[in-house]
């Protein structure tokens, strides 16, 4: 079901007499490689820093250099930032893709083109603008090598032009993107003011979309959910990563080097209070991650789809010999390599249960950059807390797109090491057993390789064990142990992060989403009530094992829709298959293209079935 | 010599221990199984060592050879990684505390079927550990199969099924991956396992140690280049092994004519007595063709093979602190509140 | 809920004035590595040459020598052959485990101990046997070393005298085991006959149980299911078979060895037309199955859980770049490296769906050795009709232990390849589309690499795809193929096997079972109707996805009970999630302590809840 | 010399094809990636041998080296694999169908890095196949990190990051797992890869050609011995490779002086005209200690590292018949219902 137009978006659209003003979705079309980014880049923070909210997906392909990208942003006063079909502006920089961009323009809308590809811009249903690049950038830029790349930040001028984006704001931009890049900054600059120079001299003006200055980004900040991400583990207190490159979950690790490399050095010896290793493979840096959790480092690791593949043999030994590991899965489009630059949340079923045997995972699921900040933080505390494999759910949408966000709130609690027993503890015990249950939650208590007692030292194994940690083949033990796992999965329900709860007054319809659909889930609950009359509850869940708040929910529902960003309805299947006797309420709304989901996909698909 | 540091009150060593100090759980291994002899080194020379045994890390994969960790150093704290991995986990808890004396064993099977990737690259990062190959040319635990270090025309036990491949030589693949100690022995040379051992325990890095290390059970039959007849009777020591510890110096006259004397990071000494053969362990492209030439005609050369005491382990090329990353406290592992603020102010 | 002695059993026992005939539970308790394993043998076969049905179930520990070993044999002349918890006869062999192993003799059963043990033989409820076989052994066997291995027949005399077992049974019991070689079958007869001799002249006579001739087994045969899985893949015509070993699962592979080495090699030029390699690790040997079954060979690879973990990302690659494969799974205890030695059926959720992103495959999953040997046929046909992994779930019980079955049926129907073109097709056709829907099944037709025709060649991938073969990142394309596959799943659904429906006049109570439960849950049926007057209908479940016939099941029966030997109720919860509407109906009874379930298990569960 | 076989009409080869009948599909690789010319050459390779493309199976990873099996030989099957694992799908299918001519693309990442061990594994059971590593010391694909060939030393692009490992030398490995084709190359000298890539086509075993293949977009600045300018500048070639195919025998004499002859199992003949070199291929502890020399002191030798054709392919070791065992019929993979009776009676 492709969205598409709406009733009311089309009557919108005729009412073409005065403008819509701080709302527009600009989706620029170009090659990959050639630069087109930091353009992008500019136009976004330009609008960011006329205090318009925004954000922007990169679309490219998997590849490094030649090949079609694409760059949405949508900007919008009241702060409806998802994916959306509809494309208002359209700049058109791409020979191989030109037909089908220019398609894409709605009705009404603007196409800003290359001059070279105008051949294409036969629709007289839009506004078309003709763009010669190629002299522009002759002007502006005498390094013939350099002009394939500066020629993309001429549109940023032109499109500000147009669209009345202030000069001094794009200037803003090039200054924060170019930091500290004199000469770079310079020639940016130029190349805009030369867009947007002969755009005024050579473009009538439009008066479709037009942006100005407002206040709604007052306080906020732009950053990448992977970004968010390793600082969370910077704050975390993380000690040891270890990763092996895979899109999208490289840049994790990439900006954890960063981080590490300024602020976690010791200052008088210079030397690192942390390693983060690139290893050989998957299995290898899943496997370190292991080993210095079972030695006592706060440690994760960071991969997507075929590396979660891999890591399953050792997930399932940190589930069993209860070694904390912190696994940050970016989704990526799959099965299989997949589409590896597309998004998705495919990995849900699979991590829950990963590993072959009778085992279940701890899943956090952030919904935002900001809490994949705090679950990176979260997931490194409940690894030791619960002393297991924590996976932090991302996907590429979140991770590798530009979400605008309140600044993160400072650590605030300090950071918990879990039950370890120390040398002193031990002589005060007199010993311990490993895998006691003596607190009633589950969670044994353990000790650090190199504990200075003699009575700290146990034998972890994947094998059988009994509570001493000795290995024991007897039925009743086997099952006391994996009773007692259970038993902690309970107690792990009890503190992973409680779901989000929006109520409305005499709404009978639930919505159940998570992770990076809760921007389109509540735009679409907007759309729902605004344009259908149709009320909704909205219950995002952030965890797996689901907190109580969940069933809850769904019994208070007649109806509750999940949304799964993955064919297989994966999460609504989970909940089926687990609060069994609510199944007969829970509904499907799947999206699974590879794009992020937008707010139509949810209202369509929820209607229809409404309908039904 | 090293027998020097037995001379303490009831065979106590230099920290006050006795050698039940160093035991571990009883052994399920097979009687007679070469594992076993090796594990006694491995507390004869922790023993003699007087290695504190509460510092020991001991790793292993799966396997007959793999279960043995639970059979030395009960005071140690020991890991049974999955099959084939110990090296990856050996890496990160190496990383998360640079204090830990490592002892790894593994099986020829763990390390040179289904671990050889990872046991490759873990030696080529060098992180600094005792990495013992309990080397059977088969799969004990599984019954018998044909590991990679299985004969080249081998029959399987009870089969037709002949094993077509040369064996892999984990002491050359070592060698090549940048390995600065490795050895070869074997288990019922006990005298030579201890030593290579204490030695290794002294490298600053990876030590690999190839031990044949006879599987009673599935593959002691006669052709077995691997059975306990066989071993016995071929062994060929390329000198005698002995060690000493740098606070154990012991002012002997090392006559260069008899001895070769490698000098450890740490002034510790490892002698090896000149032989039949004249050989220098210090010398990669000699040791690769001493190995080839083994390979070639079923030599079973024992000692050291290859030394270069001069290595810097993974922890130090990681200018990583010497104090263990896995207790640091928040104020060093919690970037402050200042930097905080500066960091969200750079996405403003 | 361990079983525990019902009622009704009590009472049978009281009645120990005449003897239970042809109705007994031995175990012999020795050491593994001692050579016991073949005087266990020879007792099952001439419990069944007498026409007595057994069944022989090995309690072995995850070691060589040494520890503690256990061999149940059940004979039954109704021919309940499940697991039973209730010991009628010990034989105790070892000093290490005398003391549990004489407490685990039912009240008014026998024991025979070893005279060296005999301090451990306290009880008074029990008739107790001691055996000098120190004495005996010395008799019979001159060579001291042998001496350790003999010792053991002679139990099987012993044996035989008290309970009834005739001699001429046990000779030919001998001569099957040592088949071909005359020392070692005189030494063992002589063994045999030395202990029943010794039992004659020196044991007072029990009339507790007997077992006397009886033609129960008559055209039966003795076989473990890794052994009919071999047969299977052997007249299933595979060509390549790459494995890693495996504890329970490496049998499959070595005895399929045997037989290609015997019956497939060319009988001219003694060329093998067939491979097997023992690759690696399991990464190479799925990497082989499926480089062998994208070349157009029928390939398969046996493995348990953590080679399932392994082999996680290979079965991504099948599943979406649609290459026929096949894995059997010879289930063992897991999570972790668990218990290698014990049963499960911890892999059914995990297989279902293994791999990152959406993906399911089809499960065939045998639940007698009749079927491990038709089911590997068949999931090699499957796998290329298909074109997709195809997973065969056995486990240990099943896989290792000794079945009494009828004669496999010969291969009914010829082997079918699937939709391959070949260089005549493709001049008839001029082209082909890999993975286009022709027939509307959701199968494309294939070629294989080397057909001689410039228009036969295609590339495989994991990344995605159009119809052509061709990369494509687009939207439309990536939804069109994963819901074709969706497609070929139903597909898949119609073409595994029915289930096995047994309905009883007027039951309410539905029972829900798959694999090994299968005995146990026949005979929990039988208990539960004779003995607690409850009547069940039972469907057992031959294959995932489930054919229509178990929504129809579901849908009759107010109540369905869903079997599972795994902690999580991976059965039900799949059911559940996707037969969501019928959730309420069903409920679960698990089983997961290593041993293989027994009826008591399943009786008591299922009472416990319906009293309810 | 082999040029000869273009003397066909039109440029038609031995079999009648044009050299665009070897094409395949559009690179998208970035303009001027080392992977181009590789594909260039082999395309030029296999239609100079009048390789029937319909007959070969192409074999890759995943990387950007391992997409370019879609760019040539359209007429042929091709697979991309897993990362790492194109080892063990081309041992499968190799065994499915021995009459198969196989050509694998890799990454130094792909096979060195999370392939290694895998990759070790098939070459020491010898499949039939030209295995080529286009070696560009980074993973390409996801932006260019760092892999296991890495010059040690090298800074990470635009980060402190500096690499600490040894690079890993395939070739010498390959060597040590006893290939019997190992050869290094640079993908701008074209016509030593094109004559290279011939000879390797006709090694009755697996042949391991490692080719430097610039990554012009993250791993061609100054100081990167995988950076175009480098290559050009400091190869050294160890001779001037020529091959001459069985079907095409020249008979000029080679003066033993000059030139140093291979003979292939298939009666082909590879001819190596000595440079300043006198280099013996077939000597492996020479060749080993070359490659010793040169990771010591990064010389970039390129040419035939090591060569012995009496080499036995796995197929051959494993007994099997000629034809593929992929369509062998019913009738031959079935057993008879007597045989099957048979069995049937040996479990009653
Ligand atoms: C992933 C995985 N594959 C297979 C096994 C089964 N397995 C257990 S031990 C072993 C081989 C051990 O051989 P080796 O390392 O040589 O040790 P040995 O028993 O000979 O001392 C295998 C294949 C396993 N535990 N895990
Ligand atoms: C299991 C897995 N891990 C990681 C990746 C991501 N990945 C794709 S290509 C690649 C590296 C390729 O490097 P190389 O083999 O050297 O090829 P190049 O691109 O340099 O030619 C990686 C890590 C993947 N596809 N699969
Ligand atoms: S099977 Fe072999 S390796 Fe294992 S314990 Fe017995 S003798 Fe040792
Ligand atoms: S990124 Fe590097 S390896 Fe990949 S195509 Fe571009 S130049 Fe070639
Ligand atoms: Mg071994
Ligand atoms: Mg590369």
């Amino acid at each position: 079901m492709p969205p598409t137009m709406t009733a009311t978006e089309a009557l919108v659209e005729e009412l073409q007499d005065r403008p819509v003003v701080n709302d527009v979705v600009i989706n620029v079309a170009t090659v990959n490689g050639s630069g087109s980014q930091s353009a992008n880049f500019i136009l976004l923070r330009a609008l960011f820093s006329m205090g318009i909210p925004v954000s922007g997906k990169n679309l490219f392909p998997s590849n490094i250099e030649g090949l079609p990208t694409w760059f949405t942003i949508r900007a919008n006063e009241d702060g409806w930032l998802a994916q959306r079909a509809r494309t208002d502006v359209v700049i058109a920089m791409n020979a191989r893709t030109v037909a089908e961009d220019v398609a894409q323009v709605h009705p009404g809308g603007i196409l800003i083109i290359n001059e070279a590809l105008k051949a294409h811009a036969t629709r007289d249903d839009i506004l078309t603008y003709v763009v010669p690049y190629g002299e522009i950038v002759k002007q502006v830029c005498e390094d013939t090598r350099l002009r394939k790349k500066i020629v993309n930040v001429i549109y940023t001028g032109v499109v500000a032009r147009l669209l009345g984006i202030e000069m001094d704001a794009i200037d803003a931009a090039i200054d924060h993107q170019f930091g500290g890049k004199p000469k770079a900054i310079k020639m940016n600059r130029d190349a805009a003011q030369a867009g947007y120079d002969w755009a005024g001299e050579n473009l009538e003006a439009q008066n479709r979309y037009r942006v100005q200055r407002s206040n709604k980004t007052d306080g906020k900040m732009i950053i990448e959910g992977n970004e968010a991400t390793a600082i969370g583990m910077l704050f975390g207190g993380v000690t040891v990563a270890a990763w092996y490159p895979i899109t999208p979950s490289s840049s994790v690790c990439e900006y954890l080097t960063g981080y590490m490399e300024k602020y976690r050095h010791d200052a008088e010896t210079g030397k690192a209070t942390y390693a983060i290793v690139q290893a050989e493979d998957e299995i290898a840096s899943i496997g370190m991650v292991l080993g210095a959790g079972w030695a006592g480092a706060r440690a994760f690791t960071a991969t997507s789809g075929p590396g979660i593949s891999l890591m399953s043999e050792m997930t399932g030994l940190s589930y069993f010999a209860e070694i904390p590991a912190v696994i940050v899965d970016v989704q990526r489009m799959g099965p299989s390599t997949g589409l590896p630059t597309r998004t998705c949340q495919g990995d849900i079923a699979k991590t829950y249960q990963l590993s072959h045997g009778d085992c279940k995972h701890v899943l956090l699921i952030p919904g935002n950059v900001g809490e994949c900040y705090e679950f990176a933080m979260e997931a490194l505390e409940l690894a030791e807390q619960l002393q297991t494999m924590i996976f932090l759910m991302s996907d590429l949408d979140l991770g590798m797109n530009k979400w605008m966000a309140d600044p993160f709130n400072p650590p605030s609690k300090p950071i918990g090491r879990g039950k370890v027993l120390d040398a002193k503890d031990l002589e005060r015990l007199g010993g311990f057993q490993r895998y006691g249950d003596v607190d009633g939650d589950g969670i044994g208590y353990r000790t650090l390789p190199g504990t200075p007692n003699n009575k700290a030292a146990y034998f972890t194994r994947g094998t059988g064990h009994n509570a001493k940690a000795e290995y024991t083949e007897k039925a009743a033990d086997w099952k006391t142990n994996m009773d007692r796992l259970s038993h902690k999965f309970e107690t792990a329900r009890k503190l992973v992060p409680a779901s989000i709860v929006h109520e409305t007054d005499a709404a009978t319809v639930g919505v159940l989403a998570y992770g990076s659909s809760d921007d389109a889930v509540q735009e679409a609950r907007h759309i729902l009530q605004e344009r259908h009359g149709v009320k909704t509850d909205y219950i995002r869940v952030r965890a797996l094992p689901y907190p109580a708040d969940v069933r809850a929910f769904i019994e208070r529902h007649p109806v509750v829709y999940v949304v799964d960003q993955n064919r297989d309805a994966q999460m609504a299947t989970i909940l089926r298959g687990e609060l069994f006797d609510l199944s007969g309420k829970i509904r499907s709304i799947r999206h699974y293209d590879g794009m992020p989901l937008d707010a139509d996909t949810v209202v369509q698909q929820l209607l229809h079935q409404e309908s039904r | 010599m090293t027998e020097a540091v037995l001379d303490k009150p009831k065979g106590q060593n230099r920290i006050g221990l006795l050698l039940s100090d160093y035991k571990g759980a009883e052994s399920t291994l097979c009687a007679g199984c070469g594992h076993d002899a090796i594990t006694s080194s491995i507390i004869k020379a922790c023993h003699e060592l007087g290695i504190e045994p509460t510092g020991v890390a001991k790793l292993s994969g799966i396997g007959c050879s793999s279960k043995t960790p639970n059979y030395f150093l009960n005071q140690a704290h020991g890991i049974n990684a999955v099959h084939g991995r110990m090296s990856a986990i050996a890496t990160g808890s190496s990383l998360a505390n640079r204090t830990l004396t490592n002892i790894g064993v593994s099986g020829d099977g763990d390390t040179a079927s289904i671990g050889l990737g990872n046991f490759l690259h873990m030696v080529r990062r060098n992180i600094r550990m005792t990495y013992i190959v309990e080397n059977n040319g088969c799969y004990g635990l599984t019954k018998g199969q044909f590991s990679a270090t299985a004969d080249k025309g081998s029959l399987k036990k009870g089969g037709k099924e002949i094993n077509q491949n040369e064996p892999v030589d984990i002491c050359a693949l070592a060698i090549q991956m940048g390995c600065r100690f490795v050895a070869r022995s074997f288990s019922g040379d006990t005298n030579q396992v201890r030593n290579l051992i204490k030695a290794a325990m002294n490298h600053n890095g990876t030590a690999v140690l190839d031990i044949v290390s006879p599987c009673v059970t599935f593959n002691n039959h006669e052709g077995s280049t691997k059975s306990v007849t066989y071993a016995r009777l071929h062994e060929d020591p390329l000198h005698e092994v002995d060690f000493i510890p740098h606070f154990d110096p012991i002012t002997v006259n090392y006559d260069a004519g008899t001895y070769t004397k490698v000098e450890m990071h740490d002034g510790s000494l490892i002698t090896l007595k000149k032989l039949a053969h004249d050989y220098d362990p210090s010398d990669m492209d000699r040791a690769m063709a001493l190995l080839h030439e083994a390979a070639g005609n079923g030599h079973f050369y024992t000692g050291l093979i290859y030394c270069r005491p001069d290595s810097v382990p993974f922890g130090e090329q990681k200018n990583i602190v010497d104090v263990p990353l896995a207790t640091l406290p928040e104020s060093v592992t919690r970037p402050s509140r200042a930097v905080f603020n500066q960091l969200m102010a750079s996405f403003k």
